[in-house]
């Protein structure tokens, strides 16, 4: 049963898709909640077998590698699909109200959504190096494409730079992808992992693929792509690149290091790869502060955050694999409901100059709170996910004696707090009564409608995170690299 | 004396007390701006429901019980809720203040927009105090003072203005950053010793280190996270600027929670985790004591220098909860109960005169020291309550303070520490050379021919301004007078004080 | 060294030289033709590396399709965007690419003087292939051991094509630059190929479960007619996407998704080709999803109409 | 020397050449242009790197490649589509137009 599920998770949003585009728009709604909501009880299914002690496994048409592709599940990869399934069940809820089906923008961004979600499933379900490359190619063109989807030019150049590297990147990918073939055999990125060895060659074809992935994932100095498409992007689209797209490759760059890369054992590599990350989390937290444009300021703040999950590869613990996961989580939870409540906050305002924000909580505080809630957990304060995150990094640090690192993390919180608080202070701050802004009572009070509730729901599920932790991390932990105890 | 873990029975309630609030905080934010009646019946509801809860667990604390609730926050690490008495000395100091607070803040925003959301936050801020009275450890106690600070921002920056956000932002700057270093040496201390519970007679001597150079850096470090909100100087400059905040706000802030939280977590820092005489062989202890004598003279020489009100009473705030660190960090079962019970001393008296602030504020206009002339023809019961309160911070016996400053001189005595009763004197004068003005200006001068400005609200919301003084300034005199008797702060206070000094 | 290598040299030489002219060259549109030269010369390279499906499938759609693609794009975004060819400091670059170039050449040249390992997913298919009664193993890779990417391929062309119609916006359909029909030559050229490209698309279709051919070359064949319609006006570009088109370019992807769905509902590990029947039935509409897919793409429109309906 | 060393070392040297023309290439269509010479590059390199079996080249790495070039003129044809838009928004073919800030 449970290996059943694991082929719902792809092939029940990628019906819902094709059935989207042929049928008429009025049955969209229908068939693409019924697309995204199978794929929970598949979820569940799964999760109770791995939390039994199994690992769920599958060889597609019988062929188990290096033949063929097997869809695996772990604990690793169950925590991403259920990060999966949240954030798109509620941007979903916003992209209702955002994208309804029967308007031109819906009928576009339907089926490219489900064709999104169920790719970034198979990209969780697979450890087939070649497999992982369609599956990264159909989630950026399918990112690239809804970026556009306003049809802003602004938008558009962002999406046509983000695409650029992006094909670049997989080419990168794709060329290692060749080599390591070539020297072992096989796809399968377990086997790799067993067949490499060491030596100048793997070690090149791997730093290959890495730079690759790093493309892709925006880590400091290649994320000059990640801002604009971020920001520009509609909020349904930015909430989800933000909370799933970047960490994808991230997940992929985990299982490469941890799973494959014993021949990138030595301390160098890694140390270099939490440099970034430490760069990542000073550069883009300085940069999300000076930033006049609210979604800007979301999307520095994205590449800030994405620098604590490189500080994985230094420090190469089971606290830090733990921490780090459930950072990935607890970000990519609190930061759609960031995008949302920004996007909402925009369409409001009409625009999002952070100085329009004068006196936003007075007629939009569902928003204004909700962007707050999540505020708190990239900031990492208790109580909220990002805290437990936060919590357990430092940790790992402390442990492995990594001062600077501490460093890094506490100074990167205190900057995180920089922004935020700056948006929230603007929203909470009376307008002058000669400005041109609009006193409170001249316009409706903001609508409790689907988009502030899904931005609201998601912002109070990144605050759960923090106190209900514990089963999570027990899933964490059915999922730890080889060679790490729980 | 070695400290003995103790026996402690699970509870809901220590979680209950602290939901209490919560989800009054939630409710009220829900209800939106327009429903004020059922805002306020919610409010005080939930405040004297609270109130009874904390009466409850102080009658079960008194059986000899030690209510508690736990599960797991982090792997490895607790979040424990749990009511031992020196929980409850805080606790019932800030459920009952919280009432009178309600009360008078109910009146005094009677007219203010956005009462929805102070409220909210307001209940939040409660349940943030809960928290960290309930506290069982010290991740405990951070992920609630935390949240206290989260909270608390919305009410300083409430009314919007440039100054209010301005004040927002130093109040971050100095508390974000004071708990960056207590998170630091929080993870440190687990590094060290492992996960610990408060114990009282402190934790750490529970297990053998030799790590002197670590102690004292995680003492400091969490001492500075506390310190912030203690405002011990030069940690203090947040405080005098957070005045622009509603009055009611100020009252909270100074009274019963951010200020307070700080000096509790001071006293479950070298009580429960270091112990005092681990806190005394680290050098520590002298160390605290020097920094809040500093603090003390600093205090009350900059209030002397104030021309308005709220600044005055900011600064003689900044001085005054310096004792409670002062008496713990001077050691010895007098000088420990003399801080310990100016907790809430210093509560009642100090909330007193900043309700009294806010009244003359709203009902004359009057916020700087040279408009208080006449005052007290004016508004007499309010003058009245003022100047009682005044008096007992100057300790002038039998009120509240003068209980405070003698079991603190006296211990400073008898643990042969004389230079502090030299503090305490000079404080005493300085004290007197601020606060004997004012009373002297309210009563004795005549009032001008027109007040500078204000409001004639209706009666209910005038009553709703005086009374809360009233009743605290009535608590200035009883805890002072009925300092011998049973459950007086006093006799809490001694009783805590058996379980940390034999 | 033998002739063959010798010949491979200077193809190998053809291809640097191209490449180099393709990425820095002033003229825009000689540099397309030229990238389209180096593609056929790329299709030349497979058939001597022993690859002939490959040659087949990069002659028609790595070098024809995308040739065609970028020289639509081109005459659309018209001449006058002529370009500073280089910007900014190409040292760097240089560098760069000289680096990453050495690197492949390096890891590349030791790759090739690794024993092969004996068990690797080659040898593996080639064992396994009797099984799946499919005589070429290409085929079998793609169709049954692979299916899943072969799937997933389908959905990125799937994307390409909805991508590509949300960037055309409510725009009208792009400006085709049509031939003149009435050139006799043109004409006739169209009735005879239009038949002729069915035939041989459908031949290599069957032809490739077990012999060089399958669904992709078909497929390229089937774009080519296609092409030349649009180009000719036989077939005009619509603004909206009808019922029939959208079922055609999901055909092929729905007819994975059945067989590969399917097979877990009657006890088969999922992707699972139950029988030749879904072979016939997925590399069919596969071909059509493909071929109508390429042409829309190349059109830049929703839809696509008879001359004259 | 061997065919293929011939051919690995003609496609390295073809994907340095396409990493240099995505570097400095200022039109968008050029850019393109060098994306699809690397991916060139990067299919005969994983076809003579994947080595023979007896009956040809290894046929995954057949199956790879025409999956490869497949994908590879897709992304192209959404490029393109892309890119004329841009330019019937903008006016221009490259990205370096300065601000990625406006309204």
């Amino acid at each position: 049963m449970a290996p059943d599920a694991l082929a719902v998770l792809v092939f029940a949003p990628l019906v819902a898709a094709l059935a989207v585009i042929v049928a008429p728009p009025r049955a969209t709604t229908a068939l693409a909640l019924a697309g995204i909501a199978l794929t929970a009880p598949a979820l569940w299914v799964v999760t109770a077998a791995v939390l039994g002690g199994e690992v769920v496994e599958v060889a597609l048409a019988g062929a188990a590698p290096p033949l063929g592709i097997a869809w695996r599940a772990d604990g690793f990869s169950l925590t991403m699909a259920w990060l999966t399934f949240v954030v798109v069940a509620f941007v979903s809820l916003h992209a209702l109200a955002s994208f309804p089906s029967t308007s031109d923008a819906g009928r576009r961004f339907w089926p490219m959504w489900l064709i999104l979600v169920a790719s970034v499933y198979a990209l969780f379900l697979s450890a087939d190096l070649f497999n992982l490359y369609v599956t990264l190619e159909l989630v950026t063109l399918t990112a690239v494409a809804m970026i556009a989807i306003g049809g802003a030019p602004a938008a558009m150049r962002a999406a046509m730079r983000y695409l650029l590297l992006g094909l670049m990147a997989s080419l990168f990918y794709l060329l290692a992808t060749a080599l390591l073939y070539g020297q072992t055999g096989t796809l399968d990125l377990y086997q790799v992992g067993e067949r490499l060895g060491e030596g100048a060659l793997a070690t090149t074809a791997l730093a290959l693929m890495i730079t690759g992935l790093l493309v892709k994932s925006a880590i400091v100095p290649l994320h000059v792509w990640l801002p604009a498409a971020h920001g520009k992007a509609p909020g349904p689209v930015s909430a989800v690149l933000s909370a799933l797209v970047v960490k994808v490759t991230l997940y992929i760059l985990i299982r490469l290091w941890f799973w494959a890369g014993g021949a990138l054992d030595d301390g160098l590599a890694a140390f270099v790869l939490g440099l970034l990350g430490a760069v990542a989390i000073v550069y883009g937290s300085i940069a999300a502060i000076v930033q006049t444009r609210l979604k800007m300021l979301v999307a520095y703040s994205t590449v800030a955050q994405l620098g604590y999950v490189m500080l994985l590869f230094p420090l190469a613990s089971t606290a830090a694999f733990r921490a780090v996961t459930f950072h990935v989580l607890a970000h990519g939870v609190a930061k759609a409901a960031m995008f949302l409540a920004a996007a909402n906050l925009l369409a409001a305002l009409g625009s999002d100059r952070l100085q329009r924000l004068v006196g936003a909580d007075q007629r939009y505080p569902v928003n204004v709170l909700a962007f707050a809630l999540a505020g708190v957990s990239i900031m990492g304060l208790p109580p909220s996910g990002g805290f437990v995150a936060k919590w357990m990094l430092l940790e790992a640090a402390w442990q492995s004696q990594g001062w600077g690192w501490v460093a890094v993390i506490s100074a990167g919180s205190l900057l995180a707090a920089v922004y935020v608080f700056r948006v929230v202070a603007l929203a909470y701050a009376q307008p002058r009564p000669a400005s041109s802004v609009r006193r409170p009572g001249t316009t409706p009070r903001g609508r409790f409608g689907a988009t502030s509730v899904a931005a609201l729901a998601l912002a109070v599920l990144a605050i759960v995170l923090g106190i209900a932790s514990a089963p999570v991390l027990s899933l964490i932990d059915l999922g730890l690299p080889p060679g790490m105890a729980p | 004396m070695t400290p003995v873990a103790i026996e402690t029975t699970l509870h809901p309630l220590p979680l209950v007390v602290v939901l209490v609030s919560l989800f009054a905080g939630l409710a009220i934010a829900v209800l939106g701006e327009h429903q004020q009646r059922l805002r306020t019946v919610l409010n005080l509801a939930a405040a004297v429901v609270k109130l009874a809860l904390v009466l409850w667990i102080a009658i079960l604390v008194v059986g000899g019980s030690v209510p508690e609730f736990r599960f797991a926050l982090v792997p490895g690490f607790d979040l424990v809720l749990r009511a031992d008495s020196v929980s409850v000395l805080f606790a019932s100091l800030s459920a009952a203040l919280w009432l009178v607070t309600t009360v008078y803040a109910i009146a005094y925003l009677h007219r203010s927009s956005n009462r929805a959301r102070f409220f909210g936050f307001f209940s939040i801020c409660v349940t943030a105090t809960m928290g960290i009275a309930m506290a069982g450890n010290l991740l405990t106690f951070f992920v609630f003072y935390e949240l206290l600070t989260l909270a608390t921002w919305p009410l300083v920056v409430h009314t919007g203005s440039r100054a209010a956000v301005r004040a927002g932002r130093t109040y971050l700057v100095y508390t974000l950053g004071g708990s960056a270093l207590f998170l630091l040496g929080l993870i440190w201390l687990y590094a060290l010793a492992g996960p610990q519970d408060f114990i009282a007679g402190g934790s750490l001597a529970l297990v053998d280190l030799d790590e002197t150079r670590a102690l004292q850096a995680i003492f400091v470090l969490v001492a500075i996270g506390m310190g912030v909100k203690a405002a011990i100087v030069p940690l203090h400059a947040w405080l005098p600027r957070a005045m622009v905040a509603p009055a009611p706000v100020s009252a909270l802030l100074h009274a019963v929670a951010v200020v307070k939280a700080g000096a509790f977590g001071l006293v479950r820092l070298v009580e429960d985790v270091f112990g005092a005489s681990l806190t005394s062989d680290l050098g520590l202890a002298q160390a605290l004591a020097v920094a809040a004598s500093i603090t003390i003279v600093y205090g009350s020489i900059v209030a002397l220098l104030q021309d308005d009100l709220k600044k005055l009473l900011a600064y003689s705030t900044v001085s005054q909860v310096s004792y409670i660190a002062l008496g713990i960090a001077v050691g010895g079962a007098l000088a420990t109960v003399g801080g310990m019970v100016h907790l809430v001393h210093q509560g009642v008296m100090k909330i007193t005169m900043f309700f009294c602030a806010g009244t003359f504020a709203t009902l004359l206009g009057v916020t700087r020291i040279d408009q208080l002339d006449g005052l007290a023809r004016r508004l007499p019961w309010s003058a009245g309550a003022f100047s009682v309160a005044a008096l007992g911070m100057i300790g002038l016996p039998p009120l509240a303070g003068f209980v405070s400053k003698w079991y603190l001189g006296a211990g400073a005595v008898a643990t042969g520490q004389l230079w502090v009763v030299g503090v305490l004197v000079a404080s005493t004068l300085l004290n007197a050379a601020y606060f004997l003005p004012l009373i002297a200006r309210m009563w004795l001068r005549p009032a001008p021919e027109r007040w500078p400005g204000g409001t004639t609200p209706s009666r209910l919301v005038v009553f709703g301004l005086v009374a809360p003084a009233l009743f605290t300034a009535f608590c200035t005199i009883a805890f002072g007078v009925l300092a011998g008797s049973s459950y007086s702060p006093l006799d809490w206070a001694t009783e805590i004080v058996r379980g940390y000094v034999p | 060294m033998t002739v063959g290598v010798v010949v491979d040299m200077m193809l190998g030489l053809a291809l640097v030289a191209l490449s180099l002219r393709v990425v820095t060259g002033g003229s825009l549109f000689r540099d397309i033709v030229l990238f389209i030269l180096f593609g056929l010369l790329v299709a030349l390279s497979w058939a001597r590396l022993g690859a002939p499906d490959l040659a087949l499938a990069e002659a028609a759609i790595g070098a024809g399709l995308t040739g065609a693609l970028m020289l639509m794009a081109y005459r659309s975004i018209g001449a006058d965007t002529e370009e500073r060819p280089v910007r900014r400091r190409p040292g760097v670059a240089l560098v760069v690419a000289v680096l990453t170039g050495s690197l492949v050449a390096v890891i590349g040249l030791a790759a090739l003087g690794i024993e092969r390992v004996p068990d690797a997913a080659g040898d593996a298919v080639l064992e396994a292939l009797p099984g799946t009664g499919l005589g070429n193993a290409v085929t079998g890779v793609l169709l049954v051991f692979r299916g899943l990417d072969t799937m997933l391929e389908m959905a990125v062309l799937l994307v390409a094509l909805l991508g590509a119609w949300t960037v055309l916006g409510d725009a009208r359909p792009g400006r085709v630059h049509r031939v003149d029909r009435r050139t006799p030559l043109v004409g006739s050229l169209l009735t005879v190929v239009a038949p002729i490209t069915l035939l041989v698309a459908v031949h290599l279709l069957l032809a490739g479960t077990d012999a060089p051919g399958g669904a992709f070359q078909a497929c390229a064949v089937l774009t080519g007619c296609g092409v030349l319609m649009v180009l000719t006006g036989t077939l005009r570009p619509t603004a909206v996407a009808g019922f029939a088109t959208r079922l055609l370019v999901v055909a092929g992807l729905a007819a994975f998704v059945l067989v590969g769905a399917g097979a877990g509902f009657v006890g088969h590990a999922p992707m699972t080709l139950t029988g030749t029947w879904a072979v016939y039935l997925i590399e069919t509409a596969m071909m059509l999803s493909i071929a109508l897919t390429m042409t829309l793409l190349f059109a830049r429109a929703r839809g696509l109409r008879g001359e004259g309906s | 020397m061997s065919t293929e060393v011939v051919y690995v070392l003609a496609a390295s040297a073809v994907f340095g050449a396409g990493v240099y023309g995505l570097i400095v290439a200022n039109h968008l269509m050029r850019k393109l242009l060098a994306l699809n010479v690397m991916s060139s590059a990067v299919f005969v390199t994983m076809l003579t790197v994947a080595g023979t079996t007896p009956e040809g080249p290894d046929p995954v790495a057949q199956a790879l490649v025409l999956t490869g070039i497949v994908i590879a003129v897709a992304a192209t044809a959404f490029a393109l589509a892309l890119l004329v838009r841009l330019v019937q928004e903008t006016g221009l073919v490259s990205l370096r137009a300065k601000d990625d800030d406006g309204a």
